[in-house]
């Protein structure tokens, strides 16, 4: 295991701003760090294109933008072809150092917008795609998507009938297009989400970034609790912090606390329903899973020269 | 267009064609959905409210982290002109209170302060701004109550002038504590700062005996630490046997370089510092030493590390164990009858009181005992109209006796005796005399100089001279342990400090401890938590999802909050490492 | 350059002498051949463009509205169902007022599976704001795409070729491919006023409230209205430079006639044939040919139907539980007309079912033997019921 | 106007065949019009395709139901398709085979035309052995026994048409239309 990042002291913070103030999140928006840290890792030659999503509404209404960089709202599932569209239009304009970054929600990633999202990612398309996952639908009123986690209630799965079925796990559908580089990532490390999209942007192809983001009101958490819990995420071993390089090669780039998951769980009001064998089916899943990572970051990649 | 309005289309004709943005979102001030606001607040950290000498710890382990150790120096010394005295002999209570204790070791505080004290001294003390008042201050006694209250007295422009009854100054310093714990080169050089300070010195001036009590008080002010000197007694069968030695008397003949002859075997009787410096001395002149104390080892009021480093270089300690008489053989000195004990109830002090245990009684035969279970004051030389109870100066809680301009400190006046102590009782002291020299209600300033809920005085906050209302936090809340957020913290080692190999110990006062050096002190100070301090981490920037949180300009240290934009959401807060913000209702 | 040529080729040779730079498609039979032939050309060099191999249709439509709205010249091509599943981006070119132009090519839509002719599904897409052209012939293929992108980037709305699946998509006949220096001097390069650029970053396609969508969308409609004039004169322009005049509609022998047979779409060539004959039998009838659909040329449609006795309307579509399209959208532009004809609505050739000068000869006997119109469509060409 | 109806199987190249024929009739200043009969194409399943030449614009865009003439590629399919229906009498019936015009009696009042087209593709190695590519031995015959369009138009047309081995299939051509029995 690789611990390369230490994330509190790998300052200091890019102080440009590609955001401007007056935006439209809710309180303690994890989504909207996330959208500032990657733009300050990406920079102003940066087009982003954004499907359906919270970000439709925060990034302001017409005739507004709190971004200073260009967008392109697009429909819900398409932000990997609409990013491709741009990717090709600036390629052929002579623009191929400009990034393009798609800025995507769960619902956008995992449901909705799979497909588009597998198109780009078996093209190899050179954009930088980052799915920003709050875990449900949450700009429509917290409905479940597939990045739902199990037995977690939304306003469709209710606490009397809670989601049914894991979380998909979007990092290996993408490491199964072997692009050059997938990551997790975790707002309340805001330098490793940094690097790791500097790491993406300078990878030519597609690199992917699944980044945790807390939502206050769809997680019925406190809003100052939105950090918190997100860094529980990682300690519990729900959410790891690691990279994917051509879709073999795995580094955990963070070692958990292994706090119980109960640690995480009990902040949060989506899963007051869960009883204590509940939560024991939920840490013997997550255990599981960070058994299954630890194997795969042991194995020797497919080209050792990579 | 305008960023700061939004716009409104009238007519057809001003509209774009398109659903292409053409300003902003900066008109719409979302501050306007916050419930509580967020604000950046220097709390107290414990270190500091728990410092009897009122030094702004976490103040100068900030700048030691930097490097800046000088600076360090300078501002122990704002506060405290006993740094290399109190790095050493100092019980750091700072280290107790440290929440870093909790999470692994606290950090070595004492050490930290002993390595900002090897700087050179500066040229001038800590700025004071204030000009010369042409007021005198008579103290009597030059231990570091008195000495300490002559310093800050001369840096806010009086004329202190020290009467001293021995032949140095330095009181306890001097006399009491032996040199393997406090080099005499070390004290001297601290008293020769004070004195370079404006402050004069006089020793060899007993009061009562050698100056007279009126010509003391022609002074405008005076303040009285005469420490105690007197040993006490155990009131039994034999006490003034020749061989029967006090402990103080013991540790000033050492002090000033003419020891006793010992027995080869020295018993202690006691269980304070004063039986511990003893014994240790004691072993140095090269006698096997053994302490016998009626209590257990919880209720000894020795410092522990001492009581530790007297085992180590091996002193024996015998726990619940009373002296019944002395032993004569022909007006010599023969031994010590002992009893066991047994602890019962609690006394006055809290502490389980001891019982005899009927029919214990056991011989020892012993040359040479030193009695160290207490000293008290003289002060029957004092004026009748300077109140005192069971042998200590009455004062007031800021230090003045039932004389108006008299006031008093140190272990002549307070019921906890030790160096760091009597540091903060001079400060006290000379903070209510500079009120009282000004005409000023003392009552009033007290709350505001307070440190915490419960500290010291700061002197900086007294003088309120330049950035000093910054310093030590605000009055109230001290940061616990629970206050901190630690997730930006990791676990790390306590620095070592390194000792004086014990074998040569038994023959020599060389000193034991010889501190952090280096780069380790970077590290140590490091370790610091900084509690309720904010050390520009950039978390509360960083992690503010509105952008609301910006940090100031060139040069400048901080951050500022945009509170048009602020929601309210509290993160910054949470996320605080150290509990330097607060949410509160705005006013 | 004449050659003989299949639909799907002439359209491709549109829009590789339109120099589009970017193609995403997805294939779907009848359309196939246009994305292999563009294939072909991208990868030889004789188009210098990209060519984005989607996974979907609707990611096509979505790519290349990304690739418009960053500034270079796109197109795409569908049918049918690839058609009906682009229909929430159609809407979305439409709305962020994109010069696209695809071509889509007629097919009838399932189930059951059925390739061939019918107009059902563009028409089904007559309200995402495309302008649409139904064209006739492989060369007015050809010609229509060229045309589309002046159109489109003068009105700026997207533009949509529509043909008949096999009858034109596969058919082989004679076609004139002009120079392409030609066609570079008649078609600007294209330089629009906005496109994604860090220089100038602005959003596009936000969140319009209630206070301003409606008047975004009233500019949307005004600009149809605009876009009847600049069809008319693009065509025209396109007439003098190349010797193929083209309109929003084209009358045959309308002046005097007192019935009018209403085509579109490859069903007007063998109308063509039906008019010559009854004409030289001494009947008063023409034929109007609608060759654009959105924006309906309703002015023309009552200039030409204004005095006439008789309007017969061929539809190759069924808007199920109403009937034919086009016969329905004649019969709306002429309403409000104190004289107007008699609309007879026949629905024929669904599914690539065969439109015949003898089945067409049929209906206008038909009409010529009944008293008025029944009041739904009549469908034409079924077995019968018994 | 002349109406040409091709029918063969998937893979033979009856689609194509009547592309070349179209494009050497356009050559020779003819309109023209050639398009498959309108379905799925799969290999070895029946397939028709369809020619049309006229002085003028051809306006009909509909199969051919009564053709002039009819191309036959393979004769096995006279087994299986009606491939008579519509066609004008005394239009001709060219088909791919090793017999004799007189062993086609049967089929009724039609001119006959024979071409062994299989052997001449399997000579020249065009396609492959089960399946060989009839089509351009099939447009040379046609031009011998129709008289319609020259041969060297057909050859030019395979030229411009055909990507591999052109000169192959013309010479396919060249030897159907010497090899026509009529």
């Amino acid at each position: 295991m690789t611990t390369h990042q230490d994330s509190f002291t790998d300052k200091p913070y890019p102080q440009e701003e590609y955001l401007q103030s007056g935006y439209l999140s809710c309180q303690g928006c994890g989504g909207s760090m996330i959208m500032r840290h990657a733009l300050k890792a990406l920079g102003p030659d940066t087009v982003c294109v954004i499907p359906a999503s919270c970000w439709s509404i925060i990034a302001g209404n017409w005739p507004y933008s709190s971004l200073n960089i260009p967008i392109m709202h697009t429909a819900f599932e398409t932000a990997g072809a609409a990013a491709s569209g741009v990717r090709a239009a600036l390629d052929l304009k002579g623009k191929p150092e400009t990034h393009v970054l798609a800025f995507a929600g769960d619902g956008g990633t995992f449901d909705i917008g799979l497909q588009s999202l597998s198109g780009a990612a078996e093209r190899n398309e050179n954009i930088i795609y980052i799915c920003y996952d709050n875990e449900a639908y949450m700009n429509t009123g917290i409905q479940r998507s597939s990045a739902t986690p199990e037995m977690a209630w939304t306003t469709t799965t209710p606490a009397t009938f809670p989601k049914v079925g894991p979380k998909k796990n979007i990092i290996q559908i993408l490491t199964g297009h072997k692009i050059p580089y997938c990551a997790t990532a975790n707002v309340a490390w805001p330098m490793d989400l940094i690097a790791k999209v500097r790491r993406a942007a300078e990878t030519k192809g597609t690199t992917f970034i699944h980044a945790l983001s807390p939502c206050p009101p769809g997680w019925k958490i406190s809003s100052e609790k939105s950090i918190e819990v997100a860094r529980l995420a990682t300690h519990t071993k729900v959410f790891p912090l690691y990279e994917v390089i051509n879709g073999e090669s795995y580094h955990i780039n963070f070692e958990p606390k292994n706090l119980p998951v109960e640690a995480y769980l009990s902040m949060q009001g989506r899963f007051s329903h869960l009883s204590k064998a509940d939560i024991a089916h939920i840490q013997q899943r997550v255990d599981y899973e960070w058994k299954i990572l630890l194997q795969r970051s042991m194995m020797e990649p497919f080209h050792m020269n990579m | 267009m305008s960023d700061e309005k939004p716009i409104t289309y009238h007519n057809l004709g001003e509209m774009p064609e398109y659903v292409i943005s053409e300003a902003s979102m900066l008109w719409n001030k979302t501050g306007t959905w916050r419930y509580l606001a967020p604000r950046y607040l220097t709390q107290t950290p414990p270190c500091n409210q728990q410092c009897p000498a009122g030094n702004d710890v976490e103040g100068f382990i900030r700048l030691m982290e930097k490097g800046a150790i000088a600076e360090a120096a300078q501002l122990i010394r704002e506060e405290n002109p006993f740094p290399a005295v109190c790095g050493r002999v100092c019980y750091h209570p700072c280290e107790t209170g440290c929440n870093r204790t909790q999470f692994d070791d606290p950090v070595a505080i004492h050490s930290l302060e002993r390595v900002a004290a090897e700087q050179p001294f500066p040229a001038t003390p800590p700025e004071t701004g204030r000009p010369d008042s042409g007021k005198t201050v008579a103290i009597i006694g030059s231990g570091p109550s008195g000495l300490t209250a002559a310093y800050h007295l001369a840096r806010m422009g009086h004329q202190p002038t020290v009467y001293e009854a021995l032949d140095e100054p330095g009181g306890l310093l001097r006399y009491g504590i032996p040199a393997y714990r406090l080099p005499r080169n070390i004290l001297k050089a601290e008293v020769d700062h004070i004195t370079s300070c404006g402050v004069k010195i006089i020793c060899g001036k007993r009061a009562g005996v050698d100056i007279s009590w009126s010509d003391l008080n022609k002074s405008d002010a005076v303040f009285i630490t005469v420490g105690v000197h007197r040993n006490r007694r155990l009131e039994i069968p034999a006490e003034n046997t020749a061989g029967i030695l006090p402990g103080l008397g013991f540790l000033e003949s050492v002090a000033g370089g003419t020891p006793p002859r010992l027995g080869q075997h020295v018993i202690v009787i006691g269980g304070g510092n004063t039986a511990i410096d003893s014994a240790r001395c004691a072993l140095r002149l090269g006698s096997d030493v053994s302490i016998y104390y009626h209590r257990s080892r919880d209720e000894m009021p020795a410092f522990e590390e001492e009581v530790n480093e007297a085992l180590k270089e091996g002193v024996k300690i015998h726990f619940l164990t009373q002296p019944v008489q002395f032993l004569t053989d022909n007006q010599h000195l023969a031994g010590i009858q002992l009893r066991e004990t047994r602890l019962g109830s609690p006394d006055e002090s809290g502490r389980r009181r001891p019982e005899p245990v009927p029919g214990s009684e056991f011989d020892i035969p012993v040359n040479t005992i030193i009695t160290a279970i207490g000293e008290t004051a003289d002060l029957d030389w004092l004026p009748p109209e300077i109140s005192h109870e069971n042998n200590r100066i009455t004062i007031n809680l800021f230090g003045q006796t039932s004389l108006e301009k008299v006031f008093a400190g140190g272990d002549a006046a307070l019921t906890e005796h030790n160096v760091t102590t009597a540091i903060g009782s001079g400060k006290l002291a000379a903070c209510a005399i500079d009120a009282f020299l000004h005409n000023q209600d003392f009552t009033g300033i007290m709350p505001r100089i307070t440190i915490g809920e419960t500290g010291a005085v700061s002197v900086s906050r007294y003088l309120n001279h330049g950035d000093a209302h910054k310093k030590q936090g605000g009055p109230g809340k001290v940061v616990s342990f629970e206050d901190l957020n630690l997730a930006y913290f990791r676990k790390s080692a306590r620095q070592k400090i390194t000792t004086l190999d014990f074998n040569n110990r038994s023959s020599s006062f060389e000193e034991v401890n010889n501190g952090l050096s280096g780069e380790v002190t970077v590290i140590e100070a490091k370790r610091c938590f900084h509690c309720g301090v904010c050390t520009d981490c950039d978390n509360c920037y960083m992690f503010c999802p509105d952008i609301a949180i910006l940090k100031k300009g060139p040069g400048e240290e901080g951050y500022r909050i945009n509170m048009d934009y602020c929601k309210g959401c509290g993160i910054c807060v949470n996320e605080c490492p150290r509990a330097a913000m607060i949410m509160e209702k705005e006013q | 350059m004449k050659k003989v040529l299949m639909g799907n080729h002439a359209a491709s040779w549109g829009a590789k002498l339109s120099r589009v730079r970017m193609i995403a498609a997805y294939p779907i039979t009848p359309q196939t051949h246009i994305v292999e032939e563009l294939s072909e050309m991208c990868s030889d060099g004789r188009l210098d463009a990209k060519f984005l191999k989607v996974e979907s249709e609707h990611s096509a439509m979505a790519s290349v509205i990304a690739s418009e709205t960053t500034g270079v010249r796109s197109f795409t091509a569908s049918s049918s169902n690839g058609l009906a599943l682009m229909h929430e981006m159609l809407h979305w070119a439409a709305g962020a007022r994109l010069p696209i132009v695809m071509v889509n090519v007629n097919r009838a839509l399932a189930p059951g599976w059925n390739i061939w002719a019918d107009q059902g599904d563009s028409l089904a897409q007559r309200d995402t704001g495309w302008i649409q052209i139904y064209v006739e012939d492989n060369q007015e293929v050809l010609d229509s795409v060229i045309q589309g992108y002046r159109i489109a980037e003068q009105v700026n709305l997207p533009v949509m070729v529509c043909y008949d699946a096999f009858f034109l998509s596969h058919t082989y006949e004679p076609v004139d491919i002009p120079d392409q220096e030609s066609v570079d001097s008649w078609l600007p390069s294209f330089e629009p006023d906005n496109f994604l650029d860090p220089e100038n970053p602005k959003a596009y396609y936000g969140l319009v409230m209630p206070d301003n969508y409606m008047e975004m969308r009233y500019r949307l409609q005004q600009a149809h209205e605009a876009a009847k004039r600049v069809v008319s004169e693009v065509g025209n322009s396109f007439g003098n430079h190349f010797g193929r005049p083209y309109d929003l509609v084209e009358t045959i022998h309308c002046d005097d006639a007192e019935t009018v047979l209403i085509t579109s779409s490859s069903a007007t060539s063998p109308a063509r044939l039906v008019v010559d004959k009854l004409r030289d039998a001494g009947r008063k009838i023409g034929l109007l040919k609608m060759r654009v659909f959105r924006p309906f040329p309703t002015e023309i449609v009552q200039e030409i139907l204004g005095n006439k006795k008789t309007a017969i309307v061929i539809d190759r579509n069924c808007s199920w539980g109403k009937g034919g399209i086009f016969a329905d959208e004649i019969k709306g532009a002429i309403n409000n007309l104190s004289n107007r004809p008699m609309v007879y609505s026949f629905i024929a050739g669904l599914g690539g079912r065969g439109i015949t000068p003898d089945l067409i000869e049929d209906i206008v006997k038909q009409v010529e033997n009944s008293e008025s119109p029944a009041t739904s469509s009549e469908w034409i060409g079924l077995k019968p019921f018994n | 106007m002349i109406e040409i109806r091709l029918h063969g199987r998937g893979g033979q190249g009856a689609v194509i065949a009547s592309k070349i024929l179209a494009v050497a009739m356009f050559n020779e200043g003819k309109y023209v019009q050639a398009f498959p009969k309108f379905g799925v194409e799969r290999r070895g399943a029946p397939v028709e395709a369809f020619l049309r030449q006229d002085n003028k614009k051809i306006l009909i865009r509909s199969d051919i139901d009564k053709p002039d003439h009819v191309l036959v590629l393979d004769h096995t399919l006279i087994d299986v398709v009606n491939i008579t229906t519509g066609l004008t009498k005394n239009g001709w019936i060219l088909i791919n085979t090793d017999l004799k015009p007189t062993d086609f009696d049967s089929l009724g009042s039609f001119r006959v035309a024979c071409v062994n087209a299989s052997h001449i593709a399997a000579d020249l190695h065009l396609g492959s052995r089960n399946a060989p590519i009839v089509n351009t031995a099939i447009c040379g015959s046609f031009a011998k026994c129709s008289g319609l369009v020259e041969l060297a138009s057909v050859c030019d047309a395979i030229k411009e048409e055909v990507p591999v081995k052109a000169d192959e299939n013309a010479e396919a051509a060249t030897i159907a239309f010497k090899s026509t029995i009529v």
